[in-house]
């Protein structure tokens, strides 16, 4: 395992930084846009120009200054950031493509302040990627919690207002009075806080107190959006579309549950958790999310509602693939960090799609939608496959995984649950998706003339429904990556 | 409230007494306070300053610095006060009452109106009832003359007798407070302009710390007033002796006219009018 | 009660000025007119300056100035036990133009005060405060 | 002259107060550019100071050339270097911001104001750099006189009667510092630090010594405003004007916790304050009372500077439970806390300074819109908040670490709550502003007009300095590593563990 220095980690993180100042400056909208995709395009580059010397096995580090004894701000680029840096760098180019077309069509206010905003967040959720210890990981977390507030509140009305209450209460709550005392005590235990291969918790202290610290830390990270911490999700959902679907179900959301996952692996260590036996523990959250989650979303009506439930639930898929703590179990729930996010980002680029073009947030209203917007729609469903884990989607990788992870573990209930929650996930798209095309004539709501939403909505829908079948016949690099980071933890 | 303040007085002084329980008899000449630093003050003094008054030496040059900022404290005092109480331009009345001194008769000036200018016959007061004593005023222009010459005194014979800056110039300020007080502050004003008496007190106060810095730019410590001994031609310890007066002269200045820049504006509540 | 008579005599100069302190400090505290705090603050600032200028008293000793000291400089050779301790008076000066400087400051506030509100009793202002 | 550096920190400014007020009645034009050479020179040398300080360990500055314990000594270690550091800095930094203010507030006083300014920052630096307990005394004097003065110059109503409150309960606590000074002359008979602390081994069993400690922390905490003795506080720094509230706030109680902090380390040794006296753990549940208070009734306030005097008494808490938790890690946060809160509060305050003169006030319905109305200051204000709040990598968060985890060693769970219940508070109170100022359309009864232009930001003058401020608390907060390992390591005795 070679370490090699480099500053690029931090040109990752940086570089939407530094776009922020022009982006206030540039007084026309073309010219604003034009840099957010230069930043977009040039974060990804970056990231992607490291994908070689992560995949020979090496580790890149960078570190920017030891603030405490033993902790610094440090960067370390590993399989498993890499992959999430890879998916949520990728998704932003697609995103500023997305909210151009749906910012211009409402004629949104302040579109500068939300470029910038955006921007912003992506440089956290990179920072959460590449962070090499606990602190930094905490650090960019709550740069990420701040930076999206603005944009969930972006109507100012008072509805935003106390979403956003909840929003910042569950989530800054959360993060400075679980995970602030959790890491304060982990490090005068420890006397780090860089993650280890083996956790650099293993065996320090006692099981009461490692379970004290994993309850902080698990529920800490609210973003990861396990119940009870859960309901800043659906309220965050008056967020214009495009902040949906990048943060609450990329960017944020997975920042919540790939701060999780690393405190799984690298704060606890797997071998510890087993030794400790804390699985059923992580496995019973989880399962209770997905199974409620899914419930919830049977019965809702606003579209995007739905899918912040959905979204509840299969984040904790990829909880529970790691607390499967096998090998094969976590390989799954790594996947599904990129392969739930294809899916549902081309869900929510869906809704907010029909939004534009007809004004409809309600299932509801939308019977026989799919004479009208079949591209979107069509897009919709092959979405809504890879998230119920069919063929031939993404989706179904990541599951079979977990499936097969759930029998390596000889979990049962798990294997239960994962398929049950299919049929659930399948129960509250599929009604929708008949509905859109083959409702009877006189119940539809739309003429058959085809009008769809502006181009720079409907590319990206497209765009990110193929990758997400791509992804079944070729799921490198992701598969490549998840597997190496399973390699190195449990060094099989 | 009558209570707290009562249960913290006798706290506070029950705990003071407490410790009145380890500390030396009153006038107890083995007591640390008087063995250990205070010796060398008593017998090196005159070998080291040639000033027979420790206090002075003390004061004026081994802690000479605590007394430099005394000083400033008495300035900054005297800063504060007419930072809070000066009111310039204060509208001129409609109708002024002036006194004609002989007869004692007051008459109304209506805005706008003259008296006789240049004529001592007549004096402005502010109000009716203003008391006229020939008697006070009289005896105070004999004995203030008398007054400052001994507060001159006081300040230049510091070195061998009790006194000094401070009490020199507390009495000279106080010659001229009691001008004011017997006259009215305006007399007393028409003597020492407002600016020129703000101007003293930042005066007096640099001649002290200037002299210090001159000390420092010849290449000693701040305050050491052995390096004086090149610039006036003697040895250090006079040099030292010498530098205590100079400060001593600079603490007076700024003293006297410190007492008076309060009280004008504390008697005048900053109106600069006729005061108490 | 021997003891305690000698312990009275002994220190009574303590007893003296920790009395005159919490006179001060209780007037502080507890006076309700503006002006007389000032005026307890004051008893507060002497009973201290008492308390340094007697620790620097010594039995036996005289005013610390050498008489006829000029001249002939340290001809005569001189006990620190003939003269009392020179420094309390040194830093009582301080303290004392220290105590003049604030009670100047605070009369010039009273007198700000008491233009506002033309009363220096402390409840009353604080109704006028109150109902405003 | 670098060795000349102690004794120019103070003289300079102080030879140039005589100046400006000479000025103020010959030359109005000359008073800012002086007080602006003045501190610029008092915070060179006190960088000086400090970087010989790290070259060279303790420098000893004789005033007057007598050595001590005859003569007035300096001490500067690396303690007061940071602290004198910091002191001259922020003093600099807030003259430059404040001039527009105090030029448009006292049109025909502007020589005294700057005379006392510049008087009190001379008192403040000659506190911390003095190493004789009386000169200390003199110079708080000096510093408590030209601030009761800067306070009284505030709004007409208020200001007096709260200054004059402000001056009895200063007065207390310098008397009882004085009367402490006193109990420790006549038990040891030396003023000079060193020398008592020389001295004192034998007779800690003294009761004298005793008193002393206790009266001297009491009179100090007065000063600082720890509660309960806070009352005279809040009003003191509200109705302030802008200048002297954001000159006095970050300083003075700092200043106060480093005198504190010198009096536990060098005069009582820790060896007396911590394990001699079984107080220290009682004195830290002190400061969570004064953390909890002071975060509750910050919650109670309606209007934004009244609100931000609160939060300081809850910091004062912080710093002094850091330093009673009696180990190197709470000291450390304690020290580092000094400066980190120095700047938040600094930074905080020229916000408001920026508001009022811009809207004419700072109740929370004059913040009405003001994130969209003045962008800079109230994103200078959210970085202050943040840091004060402690979310990283704002300095705030660095020293709250170090406080937290001296909590953890000394088993002071306690703490730690209070600790984190306030930041929680902070949340909520800060939040609570930028909510205002976000959500509600801009509308002010002061200025009067209702269709304001877009954007109307404090004059560069003004915004310049608190940006550079906003941008040290970050700066600050990533050099938190070398602050601590070349300074204030060194600042505590290695008696601290």
């Amino acid at each position: 395992m070679e370490t090699i220095v480099s500053i690029k980690p931090l040109l990752a993180v940086l570089v939407s930084l530094l776009v922020v100042p022009i982006l206030v400056s540039s007084r026309a909208p073309n010219v604003r846009e034009a840099w957010t995709f230069v930043a977009a395009a040039a974060k990804f580059l970056i990231v992607a120009s490291m994908v070689p010397t992560i995949l020979n096995g090496a580790e890149i580090v960078y570190t920017v200054a030891e603030v405490i004894p033993g902790v610094a701000i440090k960067f370390r680029v590993d399989a498993l950031g890499m992959l999430f840096a890879l998916v949520s760098s990728s998704l932003w180019i697609v995103t500023s493509a997305y909210s151009i077309g749906y910012m211009r069509k409402l004629k949104e206010h302040s579109q500068t302040r939300y470029f910038c905003f955006f921007a912003f967040a992506l440089s956290a959720t990179i920072g959460v990627a590449f962070s090499a210890n606990l602190l930094t990981l905490y650090l960019f977390y709550e740069m990420l919690s701040l930076a999206t507030y603005p944009l969930v509140t972006h109507h100012q009305d008072p509805e935003a207002r106390s979403s956003g209450r909840k929003y910042l209460l569950y989530i800054v709550g959360t993060s400075i009075g679980f995970v602030l005392p959790a890491m304060l005590i982990a490090y005068n235990l420890a006397g780090t806080l860089e993650f280890g291969r083996q956790g650099f918790l293993a065996g320090t202290g006692s099981k009461p107190l490692m379970a004290l610290l994993l309850v902080l830390l698990v529920f800490g990270f609210a973003k990861a959006a396990i119940m009870p911490l859960h309901s800043w999700l659906p309220a965050a959902m008056v967020a214009p579309t495009p902040v949906s679907a990048l943060l609450h179900a990329v960017a944020v959301v997975k920042v919540g549950v790939f701060s999780v996952v690393r405190v799984l692996t690298g704060v606890f260590g797997t071998e510890q958790l087993l030794a400790l036996n804390f699985s059923p523990f992580i496995l019973l959250a989880a399962s209770v999310t997905i199974l409620v989650g899914s419930f919830i979303a049977l019965s809702q009506d606003n579209l995007k509602r739905l899918l912040a439930f959905s979204t509840i639930a299969q984040l904790s898929y990829i909880v529970l693939g790691v607390g499967l703590l096998s090998p094969k179990g976590m390989t799954g729930g790594m996947l599904h960090i990129a392969m739930h996010a294809f899916g549902k980002i081309t869900l929510f680029f869906c809704a907010g799609a029909i939004f534009v073009a007809t004004g409809k947030k309600n299932i509801s209203e939308m019977t026989g939608i799919g004479r009208r917007m079949p591209v979107t729609m069509a897009a919709f469903f092959i979405a809504s496959l890879s998230i119920i884990g069919l063929p031939p989607c993404g989706g179904f990788i990541s599951k079979w995984y977990l499936v097969l992870g759930s029998l390596e573990a000889h979990q049962m209930p798990i294997l239960f649950v994962l398929l049950f929650s299919s049929l659930l996930n399948a129960a509250y798209f599929m009604p929708f998706v008949y509905k859109a095309f083959f409702c009877a004539p006189h119940e539809a709501m739309f003429k058959n003339t085809v009008e769809e939403a502006p181009m720079f909505c409907v590319v990206p829908l497209v765009i990110t429904a193929l990758i997400s079948i791509i992804l079944l016949f070729y799921p490198q690099p992701f598969f490549r990556l998840a597997s190496m980071m399973v390699q190195a933890i449990t060094g099989t | 409230m009558k209570i707290t303040g009562l249960i913290i007085a006798i706290l506070a002084g029950a705990l003071l007494i407490y410790a009145t329980a380890d500390f030396p008899g009153w006038g107890d000449a083995a007591s640390p306070a008087s063995t250990h630093v205070s010796p060398r003050y008593i017998e090196k003094t005159m070998e080291e300053t040639s000033v027979p008054n420790m206090v002075t030496a003390v004061l004026a040059d081994y802690r000479g610095f605590d007394t430099m900022f005394e000083t400033t404290v008495i300035f900054s005092a005297g800063v504060v006060c007419f930072i809070l109480l000066r009111v310039f331009g204060s509208e001129e009345p409609k109708e002024s009452l002036y006194r004609h001194v002989l007869t004692g008769v007051t008459i109304r000036v209506r805005a706008g109106g003259e008296i006789p200018p240049d004529s001592d016959d007549f004096e402005r007061i502010d109000v009716m009832w203003t008391p006229f004593d020939l008697i006070i005023k009289t005896m105070c222009r004999i004995l203030i003359p008398f007054i400052q010459l001994f507060g001159l005194y006081v300040i230049a014979h510091g070195h061998h007798s009790p006194g000094g800056g401070f009490q020199g110039g507390v009495i000279l300020g106080a010659s001229i407070i009691l001008f004011a007080i017997s006259h009215d502050l305006r007399t007393a004003l028409r003597r020492i302009r407002e600016r020129i008496d703000a101007l003293l007190c930042a005066t007096g106060v640099f001649i002290y710390a200037g002299t210090g810095a001159l000390c420092l730019l010849l290449g000693l410590n701040f305050l050491d007033y052995a390096a004086l001994a090149s610039i006036l031609g003697v040895d250090p310890i006079t040099a030292r002796s010498h530098g205590i007066f100079i400060v001593e002269i600079g603490v007076g200045i700024a003293v006297m006219a410190t007492m008076i820049w309060i009280y004008n504006n504390v008697s005048s509540r900053g109106k600069y009018d006729e005061g108490l | 009660m021997g003891d305690l008579i000698q312990l009275l005599v002994a220190k009574y100069n303590y007893w003296i000025y920790i009395t005159l302190m919490m006179i001060g400090l209780y007037a502080m505290i507890a006076k309700n007119n503006l002006v007389k705090k000032i005026v307890g603050m004051n008893i507060f600032q002497t009973a201290i300056i008492l308390f340094y200028v007697s620790i620097g008293s010594k039995k036996g000793g005289t005013i610390p100035i050498i008489e006829h000291g000029h001249g002939a400089a340290g001809s005569h050779v001189v006990h620190a036990a003939d003269y009392i301790n020179p420094l309390p008076h040194v830093l009582m000066l301080t303290a004392i133009v220290v105590s003049v400087a604030t009670l100047g400051v605070a009369l010039a506030l009273a007198i700000k005060v008491y233009e506002r509100y033309n009363t220096l009793e402390e409840d009353e202002i604080l109704a006028q405060i109150r109902e405003k | 002259m670098s060795e000349q550096y102690p004794a120019l920190l103070v003289v300079v400014p102080l030879l140039s107060a005589l100046l400006i007020s000479a000025a103020g009645w010959l030359k109005k034009r000359l008073c800012f550019p002086i007080a602006v050479v003045a501190l610029g020179v008092a915070a060179y040398a006190s960088i000086g100071l400090l970087i010989r300080v790290l070259n060279e360990g303790v420098i000893i500055y004789r005033l007057g050339g007598w050595p001590p314990p005859w003569g007035i000594a300096y001490y500067v270690d690396h303690l007061n270097g940071l602290v004198l550091a910091v002191v001259s800095v922020v003093a600099f930094i807030n003259l430059i911001a404040s001039q527009k203010s105090i030029e448009e507030e006292f049109p025909e006083k502007t020589g005294a104001f700057y005379t006392l300014y510049v008087l009190m920052v001379t008192g403040l630096l000659g506190i911390v750099v003095t190493g004789d307990a009386f000169n200390l005394y003199v110079l708080l004097e000096i510093a408590s006189l030209t601030g009761y003065g800067l306070i009284a110059m505030g709004q007409k109503d208020r200001a007096p009667l709260a200054s004059l409150n402000y001056l009895y309960m200063g007065t207390i606590g310098a008397c009882f510092y004085l009367l402490g000074v006193g109990y420790l002359y006549i038990v040891t008979g030396s003023l000079n630090m060193v020398d008592i602390a020389r001295i004192l081994p034998p007779l800690y069993q003294s009761k004298a010594v005793l008193t002393a400690f206790i009266i001297c922390m009491v009179g100090v905490w007065l000063k600082m405003a720890l509660f309960p003795l806070h009352a005279w506080l809040p009003n003191a720094y509200t109705y302030a004007p802008s200048a002297s509230s954001s000159l006095i706030a970050p300083l003075m109680t700092k200043v106060m916790i480093y005198v504190m902090i010198r009096l536990i380390l060098t005069v009582f040794t820790p060896q007396f304050a911590f394990s001699n006296l079984a107080i220290s753990n009682s004195i830290v549940w002190l400061a969570v009372l004064a953390i909890v208070m002071g975060a509750i009734l910050a919650l109670a306030q309606t209007n934004l500077k009244k609100m931000l005097t609160y939060v300081i008494i809850a910091e004062v808490g912080y710093m002094v439970g850091g330093a009673w938790l009696g180990n190197r890690a709470g000291m450390t946060g304690a020290i580092l806390h000094i400066v980190n809160d120095a700047l938040m509060t600094l930074c905080a305050f020229m916000v408001v300074s920026n508001i009022v003169y811009k809207v004419k006030g700072y109740a929370f319905e004059d913040l009405k819109g003001l994130l969209r109305k003045m962008p800079f200051t109230m994103g200078a204000f959210v970085i202050g908040a943040l840091s004060i709040i402690g979310v990283p990598p704002t300095c705030g968060f660095f020293s709250k670490w170090y406080l937290i985890s001296g909590a953890l060693k000394a088993g002071h769970y306690g703490f730690m709550v209070a600790l984190l219940f306030s930041s929680l508070v902070n949340v909520v109170l800060f939040f609570r502003v930028l909510e205002i100022s976000y959500y509600e359309p801009f509308s002010n009864h002061h200025v009067g007009d209702h269709h304001p232009e877009p954007m109307a930001e404090a004059p560069l003058t003004m915004l310049v300095p608190l940006i550079i401020v906003a941008a040290g608390l970050v700066l600050v907060g990533l050099y938190t590593g070398d602050i601590v390992n070349h300074i204030i390591q060194f600042a505590i005795p290695k008696g601290i563990v």
